[in-house]
């Protein structure tokens, strides 16, 4: 077995994956919070206003991270779900699960920054273009396994169907931002292309992609820590999580 | 707080149900999001033209929370029955309208007002316009408790039946008609600017009505369904 | 300043944008702890249990 | 026994040509018993002879076909009876996403509190000390039957219905079924049991209600 392999094996033991993520937690958290501030200050402070929309566009920063981050937060629940449905490996399972409220508040949050820079452009707050719309779709895709997650009794077997769920939503997701494109263009009513400023240059660039980095580092911290609850949940008749719970004291009555 | 009272029997009833939507507040939200899908149904139809989907606003909204609300009935009884509580509750010294009244109270607060506090953001990505929402949100308010009401009792009438999903929206729907006529009515009187007061009051009488009878009903209903 | 916070008149909806933004991830920086909190009450009140079912039986 | 000297006591219940018949197939035949307080009577009867059903009579569920019921000498009118009689049935009437604690509040506020007990004190006589706030879903078949007779513990019911009470329950568990009716009846109450059989019964040989099916 060579070490990456190894490393996986390791990394797939419950009080293994429970040690090493509570040490990484505050370092990720701390690092996404200062590439965030640095990326915030870059794209509010440093980025001159757009000349079409003066500084309404500097929305983006937030809008366009959150936007990616609810599909990559999709992908990694599909991932995670699909190793979990066939090696049984308890971790991605619980991995999948707690990925899934996290994508649903990037895309809650995609949604509500959309909405809000759609009042001043086109003057309503929802207009049906089509990236928000597919986005509004991926948000109940989200609720639907989050949905399926908590309805089953059984912790297992509940993260088992909404693994399964979350698998038949991948093969979903492009199906449906291909159909509302396709439906936006036959409306092609909508105007100027909504989502981003008339051109992006390199000083609007770096702080878009320094977010988007802040994000994902927060998605992995995020992860971890749910995925750490759920572990202690799930392990709570083990005496390694009693043990990591309530002290040493606990674990050997 | 005497025990055994009648007061005591709805007041233990409500906080009972209460604590258990709030072990539940999961399954609170599903009503909401339902009616939010049914909604978003329609433009992806009909296309997004602003114009187009004002005008047929209002009627798509009350038919999306109506079904919402009648999907929401379901779950009036079925856990009750299942678990042997209605059965104590039916044997309960206490009037059983007076329980059941308090009961399809608490349903309603627990599903029909979270569709409620979605409708405005659902009238505007129908493009509502802004004139039609209070008439809208008023109809909505004299509308659901009307169908909770309504609805109780032929869940009442099967709640014995395993498979009664379907039944269940057969029997109901047509007791919805009338309602969905007045409040679709106030609501398209408004978006045309004529006077929309006299369906409202309808909706008012029939709620009256129907929150004395209704319960009495119910409480029949389930007498004859329980053997 | 002020025209910083004017965000060329346009402040209310960028500001709104950045709130949502933080609020959300405090939401989601919260939610874990809180249950972390709920499922050691849970497991302490179990142990608690268990080491009376024990003493009452040994 | 509770007797007064020389004027016969006026029964806790008493059914006079009581039968019941489903779509008019007949379920148990013209039954007449009286039940004093103090006593302790075993239904038996095989499957099918309609010994939940006649429960179900006697708790006002169902209306009899044919005769009346007198509760303490009086006509039944079910406002007035359930304040008398508690059912037990095969179901533990109990919500699972609630705690013990918290179903058993509920009880007493539609069903009264007997004085002299609370639910804590209830849950501690039938052996349940320390799952007080336990969701009733983590709980065994067995542990859910005792919550229920708790539930019967605390209501002021005189008449106890029970249906099956040992389904469900161990050794230690039927014991203390008895020693529940046993305690009931010292009380002045009085229980009506239904077993196919499979009791144990300690304290002296029951009354027998044989139910015959009316077939």
């Amino acid at each position: 077995m060579n070490t990456l392999t190894l490393w996986f094996h390791q990394f797939g033991s419950p009080p293994i994956f429970h040690r090493v993520t509570a040490r990484l937690s505050p370092w990720l958290y701390a690092s996404a919070t200062l590439i965030g501030f640095i990326g915030l200050y870059g794209g509010l402070v440093l980025a001159p206003a757009d000349y079409q929309q003066s500084d309404a566009y500097r929305i983006i920063f937030v809008h366009v991270p959150c936007a990616w981050m609810s599909l990559f937060a999709y992908f990694f629940m599909a991932i995670n779900a699909f190793i979990a449905l066939v090696w049984r490996i308890k971790i991605s399972e619980i991995l999948a699960m707690a990925s899934a409220p996290i994508g649903a508040v990037f895309t809650a949050i995609t949604l509500a920054t959309g909405s809000i820079w759609g009042k001043p452009m086109w003057g309503t707050w929802w207009t049906w273009d089509a990236r928000l719309t597919s986005e509004l779709v991926l948000l109940f895709l989200y609720v639907g396994v989050i949905g399926l997650y908590n309805a089953i009794e059984d912790r297992r077997q509940a993260a088992r169907a909404a693994a399964f769920l979350a698998l038949v939503g991948i093969v979903n997701v492009p199906i449906v931002h291909f159909s509302v494109t396709w439906w936006n263009t036959l409306h092609q009513g909508s105007t100027v292309r909504l989502l981003g400023p008339s051109r992006i240059d390199s000083s609007m660039l770096w702080p878009l992609l320094l977010l988007a980095l802040a994000t994902h580092v927060w998605f992995f911290a995020s992860v971890f820590a749910r995925a750490r609850v759920s572990l202690l949940e799930l392990e709570s008749g083990k005496d390694w999580a009693r043990s990591a719970v309530l002290g040493p004291g606990a674990a050997h009555d | 707080m005497r025990y055994g009272t009648t007061a005591s029997a709805c007041a233990a009833l409500i906080r009972r149900d209460l604590v258990l939507t709030w072990r539940r507040r999961g399954d609170a939200l599903n009503p909401a999001m339902f009616a939010m899908i049914v909604v978003v149904m329609f433009p992806l139809a009909l296309g997004p033209e602003p114009n187009q989907l004002a005008r047929i606003a209002a009627g798509i909204l009350l038919v999306a929370i109506l079904l919402a609300g009648m999907l929401a009935l379901d779950n009036l009884f079925r856990s009750d029955h299942e678990d042997g509580t209605l059965e104590q509750l039916v044997l309960s010294p206490h009037p059983l309208s007076l329980l059941l009244a308090s009961r399809i109270i608490v349903h309603w607060l627990t599903t029909a007002l979270p569709l409620i506090v979605v409708a405005p953001l659902l009238a505007e990505m129908l493009h509502l316009p802004r004139s039609v929402l209070p008439v809208l949100l008023v109809a909505l308010a004299l509308a659901t408790p009307l169908l909770s009401l309504l609805g109780a009792v032929c869940v009442a009438l099967t709640v014995g039946m395993r498979r009664s999903g379907m039944l269940l929206a057969l029997l109901v729907l047509p007791l919805y008609v009338p309602v969905l006529i007045f409040a679709a009515g106030a609501c398209n009187a408004a978006q045309a600017g004529l006077p929309f007061l006299a369906p409202l009051l309808w909706l008012g009488a029939a709620l009256a009505l129907a929150l004395v009878l209704a319960p009495m009903a119910c409480a029949a209903a389930l007498r004859i369904s329980i053997t | 300043m002020t025209d910083f916070l004017a965000m060329g008149g346009y402040g209310a909806y960028v500001w709104s944008s950045y709130a949502i933004f933080v609020v959300a991830l405090l939401i989601d920086f919260l939610a874990p702890r809180l249950r972390r909190q709920r499922v050691i009450t849970d497991l302490g009140g179990r142990l608690k249990r268990q080491r009376k079912r024990q003493e009452k039986s040994a | 026994m509770v007797h007064v000297e020389g004027e016969t006591p006026v029964p806790l219940l008493h059914a006079r040509g009581l039968s019941y018949a489903r779509n008019d197939e007949s379920i148990f035949g013209p039954l007449d018993f009286m039940l004093h307080r103090g006593e302790v009577v075993l239904i038996e009867g095989d499957n099918g002879s309609g010994k939940t059903t006649l429960l179900k009579v006697l708790s006002g569920l169902l209306e009899p076909a044919t005769g009346n019921i007198l509760l303490d000498g009086e006509e039944l009118t079910l406002a007035r009876l359930s304040h008398q009689v508690a059912l037990m049935g095969h179901l533990p009437g109990l919500k699972s996403d609630l705690s013990a604690i918290e179903n058993l509040d509920f009880t007493i506020g539609v069903f009264g509190l007997r004085p002299g007990i609370t639910p804590a004190l209830a849950l501690a006589s039938v052996g349940l000390e320390g799952y007080e706030d336990v969701a009733i879903r983590q709980l065994s078949a067995g542990q859910k039957k005792r919550v229920a007779l708790a539930r019967l513990l605390l209501v002021p019911a005189a008449l106890w219905l029970l249906d099956e009470p040992y389904a469900n329950l161990d050794k230690e568990g039927i014991d203390l079924v008895n020693r529940l009716l046993d305690a009931h009846a010292r009380r002045g109450g009085a229980a009506l049991i239904t077993s196919h059989g499979a009791y144990a019964f300690t304290t002296g040989a029951p009354r027998r209600l044989p139910l015959r099916s009316a077939a």
